[in-house]
């Protein structure tokens, strides 16, 4: 088994984490945290099953930069958006989600 | 034996991952989730991807880590004051 | 002007000016930036035309940014469906850009970064358009979606910043279950051109491709808020300013679904197709679903909303029936329809809220002796939900039961039949109440002129473009 | 109850996909197409020597272009949700911590010329570049040095977007060549080089603005 595949492999399982975090954890921070291994995820499995043979590609290394920094602008915004709840309601979770 | 080096880092990956959701505490879920960006960036670095290394370490887990860690601040100060 | 023109080629113009405008917008300040915006959008809308004429007149059109071609480059390209949904863009965000100037006092919180907002999310959505490489559509994804999220929470109370955040959760989920897809697509085939792909993906792709199709479309499902995806729907698209309700839900929904539909008659034809009874079984449920949640509904923006789930429903019932042309037809006139409907719908909306100061059903008695012009819009508006003869809805609808009962699935017609009656009874519930005497209390704030009459004009042309329909019809003809 | 049920579902579900995908990823075969060959083809004429950054600023520039559009939507989308709040006062940190912070500054700056230069050949550019210089701002703030950010003044709005402004006027300058972003090769490094100086600065500014934006609103 080759690095690339390895990866893609953690990648996979570390994308339904991600989104299985997402769905079922009300608490929002913990939710943004749950978001970014998504993404992660999805970063892993590009870059390793384009290089399952171990040889880099520059291609999909690229797309990923690309997406790190989308990541990031997403995860500010939410923040931006979970302090602003805090601060008119106090709240963390947003109404009728199941919570924690 | 790098296949060994992998899985391990692979595991540590997922292991902090879950730790990181499922850690009651949310302070400690925080540095878990600076710890994964840093196994990420090693993850980079074994896939020949120095770039993207470079970037998880200084956004992802940096930055990202900062705006995380600031966030909780505030919050926790509100609760109270 | 013409194509040999590399300089004036209006598909880079498209992506290109509403950037820039977005950018001065920003640079300009709080606030600043609509006309712009207007004059951007006027120039828009005459290159979206210009486009649509050569592609209607059998051509298509390309540009190959860098010069490199795909697949090592990215290539842009527009055939009849994405010159229609350019066309549908430009024409909905350019009266609307007139209402929202009107709309949004100076120093109103909510107007802040409306102008630049905008602009990035009209420039996302024709770049959306034109992208023919799927990870360059995550991007443009991307773009539309946080867009969207800063346009619902700008300036909000704790609902509206709530109900951003469940948008924002949702958008991104879609966009990472898209880019999952896309990852996998890049894995199997070394490529994430639309071009390159159409020959390779065939009836034996290996299994990895038919999950890549299935997340790709999940998310994209869960972006056009498909029922039972449609949860974040109501809140974002009902709490938000008018000006925003009618973008998002005239445009921004309209994308994902454009995207579904991209890849199912292109690059995943040969995997998709497995799943169109399930498209179309939704569909059907979010028509029931919403148009029940409509009618039940107590605030008027959130009966708005509720009609856009059921409206979106309509568009996956074409699914099964794509072997007819006509079902791809009907497919860009139900978008049209309640694309210029809800926009008008939306915009009467804001006029009837600023007039009463109060977003309910019931506040909206005596609204037809006072406001005569934005109750006979939101009437119009609702003749084309409804598909009354001559709207184009009406056209929409006619075509999609012809499809289907040209090839026998009889149970689709039904559903559009009993769409239609349910549409009748929410919009009917509306303008009851609109025609009930006014309690001799209540006092309507003064309104400007300018949100009347643009609300009018774009629920006038929901039903006017019923009457030229077939030009629009003959676009996406041309499908490549 | 109904919670655990849900949690459950979810998990199994979850697990469940993991295995058909990680079946599917080891049925694959070799791909028909390999994209190492013509980046590596025409990197003489990418204006740069390091792959990535070729892919990144030429072959697929525009993706880019774009990108730095979705970090301004994020950052405006982030402004019209905070609003204008007051700066709070800045704490100011142990006297140790400020001279370690000033002293650091210096050297984080000289860190993020050097990532862009050498992005052209080999690992660094823009982005890690502006990350650096943004994490030297954060760290300013942090120690009490660098207050918090009440609102986007002219000189900061056209220093946020003045990267993207020369991204987007080469873009279109570019038109003349026969495309978006078609560099004639013998300028594309010059090109290049301008477009990623002009980005790290803008890059530095959002990336910190995202920061600096967001910690004045603890006085709300």
């Amino acid at each position: 088994m080759s690095t690339g595949f390895v990866f893609a492999l953690a990648g996979a399982v570390l994308f339904s984490l991600g989104v299985a975090g997402v769905v079922l954890i009300g608490h929002l921070l913990r939710r943004i945290l749950a978001f970014n291994l998504m993404g992660s995820g999805a970063f892993l499995v590009l870059v390793g099953l384009a290089q399952r043979q171990d040889v880099a590609d520059p291609v999909p290394q690229a797309m990923v930069l690309t997406g790190i920094v989308v990541a990031v602008a997403a995860t500010a915004l939410a923040l931006a958006l979970v302090r602003k709840l805090h601060a008119l309601t106090g709240q963390l979770g947003l109404p009728g989600d199941v919570d924690e | 034996m790098t296949l060994a080096f992998d899985l391990l880092l692979a595991l540590s990956l997922l292991w902090t991952a879950w730790r990181t959701l499922a850690t009651p505490r949310l302070d400690r879920a925080l540095v878990l989730f600076i710890v994964f960006g840093l196994l990420m960036s090693l993850a980079w670095a074994r896939l020949a991807a120095p770039d993207i290394g470079l970037a998880e370490a200084a956004i992802g887990a940096g930055l990202t880590g900062a705006l995380l860690l600031d966030a909780y601040g505030v919050l926790r100060r509100r609760v109270r004051p | 002007m013409s194509m040999s023109e590399p300089l004036f080629d209006p598909l880079a113009w498209l992506i290109l000016l509403p950037l820039a405008w977005a950018t001065l917008a920003f640079v300009l300040g709080p606030g600043r930036g609509a006309w712009p915006a207007i004059a951007g959008l006027a120039t828009q809308c005459w290159l979206a035309l210009d486009l649509a004429q050569k592609v209607g007149a059998g051509g298509t059109a390309a540009h190959v940014v860098g010069g490199w071609g795909a697949p090592l480059g990215i290539d842009l390209a527009v055939d009849g469906l994405s010159a229609a949904m350019l066309l549908l863009t430009q024409a909905v965000a350019l009266p609307l850009a007139i209402y929202a100037r009107s709309y949004f006092k100076p120093g109103d919180p909510a107007g802040t970064w409306f102008w630049p907002l905008t602009g990035f999310l009209i420039a996302g959505l024709n770049a959306l358009f034109v992208s023919a490489d799927l990870f360059n559509l995550y991007v443009t994804l991307e773009l539309v979606g946080l867009a969207a999220v800063g346009l619902v929470a700008a300036g909000g109370g704790a609902q509206q910043v709530a109900a951003a955040l469940r948008y924002l959760f949702a958008t991104l989920v879609g966009s990472g279950a898209y880019l999952l897809g896309v990852a996998l697509i890049y894995g199997a085939y070394g490529t994430v051109s639309i071009a390159t792909l159409l020959p390779l993906v065939t009836d034996d792709a290996p299994r990895l491709a038919w999950i890549a199709g299935g997340l790709m479309v999940a998310g994209l499902m869960l972006k056009t808020a498909l029922f039972p995806f449609h949860f974040w729907l109501p809140p974002a698209h009902g709490g938000a300013p008018a000006p925003v309700s009618a973008l998002l839900s005239a445009l921004v929904v309209k994308a994902s679904f454009y995207l579904i539909l991209r890849l199912w008659l292109g690059p995943l034809q040969a995997v998709l197709p497995a799943f169109a009874w399930l498209m179309a079984l939704l569909g059907a449920a979010a028509i029931f679903w919403g148009s029940w949640q409509a009618i039940r509904a107590v605030k008027l923006k959130r009966l708005i909303a509720y009609s856009t789930v059921a409206q979106l429903g309509y568009l996956f019932l074409i699914f099964p029936l794509l072997a007819a042309p006509g079902a791809i037809h009907a497919g860009v006139m139900q978008v049209f329809a309640h694309g210029l409907a809800k926009a008008g719908m939306f915009a009467a909306a804001g006029v009837l809220i600023k007039a009463t100061g109060q977003d309910t059903v019931a506040g909206l008695a005596g609204a037809v002796e006072r406001l005569p012009v934005t109750m006979f819009a939101f009437g119009l508006a609702g003749m084309t939900l409804m598909g009354l003869p001559p709207s184009s809805g009406f056209l929409a609808k006619w075509q999609i039961i012809e499809a289907a009962l040209a090839q026998g699935h009889w149970i689709i017609a039904a559903v559009v039949l009993a769409g239609g009656l349910l549409a009748a009874v929410y919009v009917l519930r509306v303008l009851r109440q609109a025609f009930l005497m006014a309690p001799a209390s209540a006092t309507l704030a003064p309104v400007p002129r300018t949100l009347e009459w643009s609300a009018f004009a774009l629920a006038a042309a929901s039903v006017l473009l019923g009457l030229r329909g077939v030009e629009l019809m003959q676009l996406p003809g041309a499908v490549t | 109850m109904k919670r655990r049920v849900l949690v459950a579902f979810v998990l199994t579900l979850a697990l469940a996909f993991v295995f058909l995908l990680a079946g599917a990823m080891l049925d694959l075969g070799p791909t028909t197409i390999d994209l190492r060959a013509p980046v590596a083809a025409h990197l003489a004429q990418s204006g740069v020597t390091h792959p990535v950054t070729a892919v990144l600023l030429n072959y697929r520039g525009y993706d880019t272009l774009l990108e730095i559009a979705v970090l301004l939507v994020a950052l405006l989308a982030l402004l019209a949700v905070v609003g204008d709040a007051p700066v709070p006062p800045s704490r100011a940190a142990h006297p140790v911590l400020q001279t370690l912070a000033r002293l650091a500054t210096p050297l984080m700056i000289v860190v993020a010329v050097y990532l862009l230069w050498a992005g052209a050949f080999r690992p660094g550019g823009a982005f890690q570049a502006g990350a650096v210089l943004a994490a030297a701002a954060v760290l300013l703030h942090l120690v009490g040095l660098q207050p918090g950010w009440s609102r986007p003044r002219l000189g900061l709005r056209i220093g946020l977007a003045a990267g993207f402004v020369l991204f987007l006027a080469v873009a279109t300058g570019l038109l003349t060549q026969g495309s978006l972003l078609q560099y004639p090769p013998a300028a594309a490094g010059v090109l290049i080089l301008l477009i990623e100086s002009g980005l790290t600065v803008s890059l530095a500014l959002i990336l910190a603005s995202l920061f600096l934006f967001l910690s004045r609103e603890e006085g709300a």
